[in-house]
């Protein structure tokens, strides 16, 4: 089994502790095995990052030498905002040469590139596409997810991998092998909103709002995401945004990309935190993997 | 001038002493075992143990390249800068083939013509020899100038005998120095002189000359250098100059000028009559073109010419031309069927 | 060099830290151009490349390289148009393979690989002629003199 | 099979049917431990003719200028540089007979006079037994150590010759041989910079500029050597280590692509400089980065007069890398 | 000793800033061989060509050298002015103190340094420069023009009404190129195809042009005045001297497939004629999609045809031509919209390019000149244009500017305005750029006059919604999100070198820039000529250019190689290899190398009576590139004006 180290963060450790699960099990059946950073600290993201640029270099600095020191040469995050977090340190530590030097010993980096910082999204797309598909056990046909990156995921585009910064396609080409059916849609890397979550509430709601109505109108039946931000934006904040524009469509259940896939592979329904939603996603569900019952969902 | 003994205990304080002459240059072994004369050497590095060196040690007197002065041009001319003096050398452990050579170089730079850069070294060298007790089978240095039985070109001969040296002083000189230092040396036992006469004797056996060299200069002038024996004769040779830069009689150089068209130096370099452009002419036109034509010119001037103009074979038989030639030419063997050859009149 | 020249020549060495000498052969086709573009889009380097004009790259004797390097260059420079681009059209592939032994060779006696580049550039990449200019001196003042003269000992 | 036997028997046939104008190959001297080129025209002089142990010369050196059409024994080690010759149109392939002799291998220069147990004025005869040296002296055989053979008989590939007109020696014909092992030259290169320049200076410091490494190469047949040019003056008459060592480069250079390590310069360079070492760093490299054994194919064309479009960029610059 | 005279410009002050240009005379002074140097304002003006002149008297010099500014600026100017002094013209050297030092160092003392030590290089050089001159070579007075485009036709026209001969060739079976294409032009609104017909088969007709369609040159040969060109004519599998040109064939073919020249907006068939007004107007069978050779049915074509003009078993045709000039007239490629993924993913029926709309509201394209929606064929109420889709753009590599899409985008909108008078029409721009005769006016009249609405700011997305596309923006003058939901979507695709330019330019053997378009040996002062002799650049394939550029630049190229074939003969370049003969051994590595086939072996005599070979240089088919000098290991063969002694004098210059 290959050995990943696995960067969780707060939000996987805590309010989306669904993800983390589906994550570790969907990797697990794949192949892969996500070694938990030892000791992981605070990624940076939110406001570690803009108010102090050494903090946001030593935040991750640290989980990347901590992997350097346990031995493994990738690193990845299931969180698009630590993700963005690593990748932007590695950065900082090949352009400013000065910072490098100073840095880079104290936190045990022997050079920038030591360590791979790459997507849980990009770890799972790396996989032959056989190999998956030959993994997958309950095809989720029905399941029309409008797929959604957001902004962190696929930018800045050449910093974080072959990703298109316009119109990424990995995780549309992953649901695809669950024998899901991705629509076909505009607003994948739209703005979700979250850095504005607190402060001005009503213009995340409307942000919400019209992307859960293109996804509709695009004629998806949920959405998947990669990142906890976007995700509390959908789920948690989607009763909310309803109300701003007086929607009278039913609620769009969201999902984390890794909770379709550990379906898809055959993890049983009540492993995965479903119960954790805020919209429900049991009807869609019951839909989907009744449709597969007979190949042996559940 | 008498013979002393020199006890191999005392070498070393000897040498020591003979720094405060000039700078000491001795036989020294290289990690790849290649043994050459090197200036100002370790005690502990000089080395005994060897046949001859590679290269004879007329480079000390000759180099391989020298500075003869620098230049530069002026408003009126030239201004010209001599390269200063060196410092006086003694050359220890020369073989008597090589010392000997010296003599041949004295007579072209230092007889009717003087060259004042060779003069001042030779002048102020020391040569000391070290008797060769076991020839190689190519020398002949007793069959073309009796150096076994009559060594010449050193200041001192040392014959190795047990215990030490004998130390023979051949020039005045040598005999002064040997007398600097009286507290080393001690007077020869009857068992060292006899040791010595053996030695001698057997060196002189391990010898074969198959050369009359006295029928040689005759000889040069009946065959000319177009005969087939000599076009022949050159077939194998590969033109290199081996032979004449490894030579210790050989003295031919050239001089070139290196300049930037305003400054520069006057160098003189070894040359080799073997090189097809050693004897060619501005327009292109060679007298020697052909290799055997050269050789014939090499060994006429060797034991024709300077015998007739020297009073002195300008060859020490110590067989390098033989053992270095990457073709093994035998200089007396050519020599030899050069005074059988007769040629065929059509 | 006349006295007073020779003496102004120490004096100019003490006050001034060593300055690499760097002999650059460029094709006059693109790297040449390249140079002169540089010069018009006033793009600053190190003065310390030395400019010689050839038609091609293939038309560098590797004699000549060995000779800058004999004659003190602490580098040395061979520039010209990028593979296919040739305006002889096969001349860079001659020079790539002269050179690329010759490389090998000169690091074989000791001369490092830094000092010693091949590089192509084009009449247009004015930008990229001062940036190997710059990273050539960079590199070179870092290795220090070459100088083999100096070096007879070791 | 008695090999000089064969020799003078073919040599001899061949004077005298007029198939060729004359023969290069070895005789003997006055001294057992040396062998000479002969170069014979008169089929009655085919009888001195040997080919021993000692058989150490390359005599396609002499080829130039012998008439033609002449016979030259080779080694197999040898035919590779008449091979170049026949590529770099310095001789016809019909003016050349090539009598190819199986060799087992042939001593260093040095080995006998070197050998603790027997002095050189004992030697009476070297020969060949079975794939094996012995020296016959006046107390008694030795065989010789395989160290002390040249260098490129201990890696040699080409025991037999692979192209010839006729085989002395018997045996199966060789097969065109792969590229050398260039022995001695990883040690080199994984010296540092300053090590390296310091070991060639102080090699170079011997150096006399004789010459002979480029006089004794059978490679060298230019009608005049740019070393000795005097516009522009490539080598100045200054005998000091920087000069003679940049003096050899030339010809190193020269030597790529075509040099095919028969050992003859450092054979021949009376001082014992390693030039072999730096011949095969050149036929190396044109090996590793060109993928071309030289003198193996008459009819290839020499590695530095032809290109390929893939061609590795040069290692350290740029190439398309942006800066 | 040669007498050396130093001249070292101070280019009014892009020199002397930075260099103290009396110093590097002052210097120059004590360098080998010089005994006259001095400084002077502007060496190129004619009092400072007649410095050189008079010291050249006063001093009876025989070497000049002038350190100023590159030599490929002034090399020749001095090289005449040392020529009035009845010196050999490669009696001069130059040093290039103004692009090589003064512009690139600041610090003066340093440059002064560099300056000094370049003019010694070249005084040095100079020293061993020998006298050189040129042969006469005969000039192959036809002229080649690739691409049979506006520029192309023009150059040719040019040149066949100066009396030449000329051969036209076209890859696509018709002439006519982009403008063929075009509905009108701005900003006369003249009708494209109205103004190029007439010169289309003024081509055809013109009896020193000959016209190879559907052909594509294959391989350059030789050099300036001397090209051998081998052109590959395609089998069109048509019988041109049979085929009347009826079109009986082309309406029976079943076979439909999108039409190229349509820009895929519209169908042909398999054997088909372009466009109505081809030149030639004959048909070609493309024989990747005809049925009778990819299935081997069907031949409804050849029962057809009247003239029994099919022929099916035709086979390519090579020929050569022996030309001295070649004209390159190859035109541009569109930018690939589909890289824009943030509008509509790339690809959406209603999001057309420029081009597209032109064949679309061409009376004679697809639609009869009805502007409709592809996707439904509704009427446009609402158009968006979108201009610098792949201009200005660094994200896509092409920072630079395609020049002619501002002033296509403002006509366009008219043209929309003229049928459909109620429409809204909105045009996103980043800057308006209408340089040129009576352009701004027109584009005002699109604003004000057609009412078409500039929004100046980027479109970040694009997306289907309903039937509708909803094109987002900014409005950065009014500095808010700006959403309009459009019928009709057309991008101003931005003009990049053809996909092919590199290949073509290895084939000639001249320069490309960084965008592939093929580069001019001087932006300014030799904007037609490539580095090259004896090949010109026309139109667009050099930059993106506009028809009257196009049109300016082909009547200049055309002037260019009629200036050549009004030469009586061509004189060679003197900077050519050399064989010494008597040191030649024979080894034909310099033959080997030669790329232009200029070395050959010849027999000599030995000096002892034997023969032997050596090689020998053609002066006239040398292109002095110096290959063979630097393979031949012993020195033999050598490049006049770059010996080897000249190049060492340098090193060893450059290094006191």
């Amino acid at each position: 089994m290959k050995k990943i180290a696995y960067f969780p963060g707060c939000s996987l450790a805590g309010m989306d502790a669904e993800y983390d699960e589906a994550s570790r099990l969907a990797a697990r059946e794949l192949g892969i095995e996500l070694v938990e950073v030892e000791d992981w600290n605070c990624c940076g993201a939110t406001s570690g990052h803009s108010t102090d640029k050494e903090l946001s270099v030593m935040l991750p600095g640290r989980t990347l030498g901590t992997v350097e020191k346990m031995g493994l040469d990738t690193v990845t995050a299931a969180c698009a905002a630590c993700f963005s977090r690593l990748v932007t340190a590695q950065e900082i530590l090949k352009e400013d040469k000065e910072m490098a030097s100073r840095l880079m010993p104290e936190l045990g980096i022997s050079s920038p590139d030591a360590v791979k910082v790459l997507s849980l999204l990009r770890v799972i797309a790396d996989i032959p596409k056989d190999e998956i598909a030959g993994k997958i056990k309950v095809r989720l046909e029905g399941l029309k997810p409008a797929c959604y990156y957001g902004c962190l995921i696929a930018r800045p585009s050449g910093l974080v991998g072959e990703e298109h910064p316009e119109n990424p396609m990995a995780m549309d080409n992953l649901m695809s092998l669950t024998g899901a059916e991705p629509v076909r849609w505009y607003h994948k890397t739209e703005c979700c909103g979250a850095a504005l979550s607190l402060s001005r509430t009503d213009i995340v709601l409307a942000m919400n709002a019209k992307l859960i109505k293109m996804a509709r109108d695009a004629g998806a039946n949920c959405i998947v995401t990669t990142c906890p931000l976007c995700f509390t934006n959908l789920d948690l904040r989607q009763p909310q945004a309803r109300k701003v524009v007086n929607e009278t469509a039913p609620p769009m259940p969201a999902f984390y990309f890794s909770e379709i896939l550990a379906l898809a592979l055959g993890i049983p329904r009540k492993k995965l935190g479903f119960d954790k939603h805020t919209i429900d996603v049991g009807p869609l569900l019951d839909h989907v993997l009744g449709a597969s019952a007979g190949k042996g969902g559940e | 001038m008498n013979m002393k003994f020199l006890p191999a205990a005392s070498l070393k304080d000897w040498l020591d002493l003979l720094r405060s002459h000039g700078t000491l240059i001795a036989p020294v072994k290289e990690k790849d075992g290649f043994i050459a004369f090197r200036p100002d050497p370790d005690f502990e590095d000089i080395t005994l143990d060897y046949q001859n060196t590679v290269r004879p040690i007329r480079e000390f007197f000759l180099p391989h390249s020298e500075t003869l002065f620098n230049f530069e041009t002026v408003q009126n001319g030239f201004d010209i800068e001599r390269n200063k003096p060196e410092e006086p050398l003694v050359i220890f452990g020369v073989r008597l083939c090589d010392a000997c050579g010296l003599e041949a170089l004295d007579r072209a730079f230092s007889g009717k013509y003087t060259d004042p850069y060779y003069t001042e070294r030779r002048k102020n060298a020391l040569i000391i020899s070290l008797f060769c007790t076991e020839p190689h089978p190519a020398c002949f240095c007793e069959g073309v100038q009796k150096l076994m039985t009559g060594p010449k070109g050193a200041d001192i001969l040392l014959y190795p005998v047990e215990g030490g040296f004998l130390a023979d002083p051949l020039s005045e000189k040598g005999d002064k120095i040997i007398g600097e230092s009286k507290k080393l040396f001690k007077e020869p036992d009857a068992e060292q002189l006899k040791a010595k006469d053996a030695m001698v004797e057997k060196a002189v056996g391990a010898q074969s000359c198959i050369v009359d060299f006295s029928l040689l200069p005759e000889k040069f002038k009946e065959l000319p250098p177009s005969s087939p024996f000599w076009r022949e004769e050159g077939e194998g040779c590969v033109s290199c100059g081996v032979c004449s830069f490894l030579c210790p009689a050989c003295q031919c150089f050239s001089v070139q000028d290196i300049s930037d068209g305003k400054s520069g130096k006057r160098v003189r370099c070894w040359a080799t009559c073997q090189d097809c452009r050693f004897a060619k002419m501005a327009g292109g036109i060679d007298p020697r073109p052909e290799k055997g034509e050269r050789h014939y010119h090499r060994l006429s001037h060797k034991f024709a010419d300077a015998p007739a103009r020297n009073d002195m074979i300008f060859c020490t038989g110590c067989g390098r031309c033989i053992r270095y030639c990457p073709s093994h030419h035998d200089v007396l063997e050519t020599l030899k069927k050069f005074l059988e050859y007769e040629e065929v009149k059509p | 060099m006349s006295k007073a020249e020779e003496k102004e020549k120490t004096e100019n060495a003490e006050k001034h830290e060593w300055e690499p000498k760097i002999v650059g052969f460029l094709c006059r086709w693109c790297s040449y151009a390249g140079a002169d573009l540089a010069g018009s889009s006033r793009i600053e380097y190190p003065p310390n490349v030395r400019v010689i004009r050839v038609p091609c790259s293939g038309r560098v004797n590797p004699l000549h390289v060995l000779r800058a390097f004999r004659k003190g260059a602490d580098a040395v420079l061979v520039a010209g148009c990028h593979p296919g681009d040739c305006h002889y059209s096969e001349g860079n592939y001659y020079a790539r393979r002269r050179l690329d032994v010759l490389k090998e060779l000169l690091e074989f006696i000791g001369i490092e690989p830094e000092r010693f580049r091949l590089e192509w550039c084009s009449a247009s990449e004015a930008r990229r002629f001062a940036d190997v200019i710059t990273e050539v001196t960079g590199q070179v003042k870092k290795l220090g003199p070459l100088n083999p003269k100096e070096n007879k000992n070791g | 099979m008695d090999k000089s036997k064969n020799l003078r028997e073919t040599a001899k046939t061949l004077l005298s049917e007029g198939a060729v104008k004359s023969i290069i190959g070895y005789k003997k001297g006055r001294f057992p431990f040396y062998l000479q080129p002969a170069i014979i025209k008169d089929p009655e002089e085919a009888a001195s003719l040997v080919f021993t142990p000692l058989s150490r010369q390359n005599l396609v050196s002499f080829i130039k200028k012998a008439a033609k059409p002449v016979g030259v024994v080779v080694k197999g080690c040898d035919l590779r540089s008449l091979v170049d010759l026949l590529q770099e149109h310095q001789i016809g392939r019909g003016d050349v007979r090539i009598i190819g002799v199986t060799c087992a291998g042939v001593l260093k220069g040095d080995a006998l006079e070197h050998d603790p147990r027997f002095k050189p004025a004992e030697i009476k005869d070297v020969v060949e037994d079975d794939g094996r040296i012995k020296v016959i002296t006046s107390s008694g055989e030795f065989e010789m150590p395989e160290d002390s053979m040249m260098e490129k008989c201990r890696s040699c590939s080409v025991h037999a010759p692979y192209l010839y007109d006729d085989l002395i020696g018997g045996g199966e014909p060789g097969k065109a041989p792969g590229p050398p092992a260039y022995p001695g030259v990883e040690e080199i290169e994984k010296m540092t910079p300053g090590e390296k320049r310091a070991f060639w200076l102080d090699m170079f410091s011997r150096c006399i500029r004789c010459n002979a490494c480029r006089q004794a190469c059978p490679l060298c047949f230019c009608e005049e050597c740019v070393m000795d040019e005097a516009k522009p003056r490539w080598v100045t008459a200054e005998v000091d280590p920087v000069e003679n060592l940049f003096a050899h480069l030339i010809r190193i250079y020269h030597s790529a692509g075509r040099c095919v390590s028969c050992g003859e310069c450092e054979r021949a360079c009376p001082v014992g400089i390693p030039l072999s070492l730096l011949y095969n760093k050149a036929a190396k490299e044109v090996n590793e980065l060109f993928g071309y054994n030289p003198g193996v194919d008459p009819e290839a064309q020499p590695a530095m007069l032809t290109y390929r479009l893939e061609d590795p960029e040069c290692k350290s610059c740029l190439g398309g890398r942006n800066l | 000793m040669p007498r050396i005279g130093v001249f070292i410009c101070h280019c009014g002050i892009n020199i002397e800033k930075t260099v103290d240009t009396a110093k590097v005379a002052e210097a120059a002074r004590s360098f080998p061989g010089v005994v006259f140097a001095a400084d002077y304002k502007y060496m190129c003006s004619d009092p400072g060509q007649n410095m050189i002149l008079d010291a050249i008297r006063e001093y009876n010099l025989d070497r000049i050298v002038v350190g100023a500014c590159s030599p490929s600026l002034h090399e020749p100017t001095f090289q005449a002015c040392v020529a009035k002094a009845d010196l050999n013209p490669y009696f001069f050297e130059m040093a290039n103190l103004r692009e090589q030092v003064s512009w690139v160092t600041h610090d003066r003392e340093m440059a002064t340094e560099k300056a000094i030590q370049a003019v010694r290089m070249a005084v040095a050089k100079a020293g061993k420069s020998e006298p050189l001159a040129s042969q006469s070579l005969p000039i192959t007075k036809k002229a080649l023009v690739i691409g049979g485009g506006i520029s192309g036709i023009q150059a040719a026209l040019d040149i066949a009404e100066a009396g030449f001969p000329v051969i036209l060739v076209e890859r696509e079976p018709s002439i006519g190129g982009r403008m063929a294409q075009l509905d009108k032009t701005f900003p006369t609104l003249d009708c494209s195809a109205c103004i190029l017909t007439p010169k289309m088969v003024e081509a055809a007709r013109n009896p020193n042009i000959t016209i190879h369609t559907y052909a594509e040159v294959e391989n350059v040969a030789g050099f300036i005045g001397n090209f051998e060109v081998t052109i590959r004519k395609k089998a069109r599998s048509i019988d041109m001297s049979k085929c009347t040109g009826c079109g009986v064939c082309y309406e029976k073919c079943p076979v439909k497939v999108p039409n190229k020249f349509e820009e895929g907006t519209g169908e042909r068939k398999a054997i088909y004629v372009p466009f109505p007004q081809a030149v030639p107007n004959k048909p070609v069978i493309d024989r990747e999609v005809c049925l009778h050779f990819t299935k081997g049915k069907c031949g409804i074509c050849a029962k057809m045809c009247p003239a029994e003009a099919v022929v099916y078993n035709q086979e390519d045709e090579v020929i050569t031509e022996k030309v001295g000039a070649i004209i390159v007239a190859t035109g541009f490629d569109l930018f690939d919209t589909k890289r824009y993924e943030e509008y509509a993913g790339g690809a959406h029926p209603d999001m057309i390019t420029s081009l597209q709309f032109e064949r679309l509201i061409n009376a004679s394209g697809p639609t009869q000149g009805k502007l409709r929606r592809p996707s439904d064929g509704k009427e446009p109420e609402t158009i968006v244009f979108i201009q610098c889709v792949g201009s200005r753009d660094d994200k896509m590599g092409r920072p630079y500017c395609s020049r002619i899409c501002c002033m296509y985008t403002a006509k366009q909108t008219i043209l929309v305005r003229e049928k459909f008078p109620n429409a809204r029409i909105f045009v996103f721009f980043m800057d308006i750029r209408t340089a040129g005769k009576n352009y701004e006016e027109f584009c005002r009249r699109a604003i004000e006059d057609y009412n078409a609405e500039y929004i100046r700011g980027r479109v970040s997305k694009i997306y289907p919604s309903g039937d509708k596309l909803i094109v987002e923006g900014s409005d950065t003058i009014l500095g808010r999100p700006v959403e309009i939901a459009a019928d009709l979507v057309v991008l101003a695709a931005g003009a990049e070198a053809r996909a092919d330019a590199k290949d073509l330019a290895r084939m000639l053997g001249i320069q490309t820039d960084q965008y592939n378009f093929f580069s001019e040996a001087h932006a300014k002062l030799r904007p037609v000529e490539t580095m090259t002799g004896g090949i010109f650049l026309a139109g667009a394939c050099q930059f993106p250019r506009d028809i009257p550029d196009c049109v300016a630049s082909a009547s200049a190229s055309a002037a260019k190689a009629l200036a050549l074939f009004g030469k009586p003969e061509l004189a060679s370049l003197p900077t050519v290899a050399k064989v010494d003969e008597s040191r030649c051994s024979g080894c034909m590595a310099c033959l080997s190398v030669c790329p232009y086939s200029a070395v050959t072996m010849e027999e000599v005599k030995n000096k002892s009576g034997g023969i032997r070979e050596v090689a020998r240089v053609n002066p006239g088919v040398c292109q002095g590139c110096g290959a063979c000098a630097a393979a031949c290991n012993a020195g033999v063969i050598d490049l006049l004006g770059y010996t080897n002694e000249q190049i060492a004098c340098q090193v060893d210059a450059a290094l006191l």
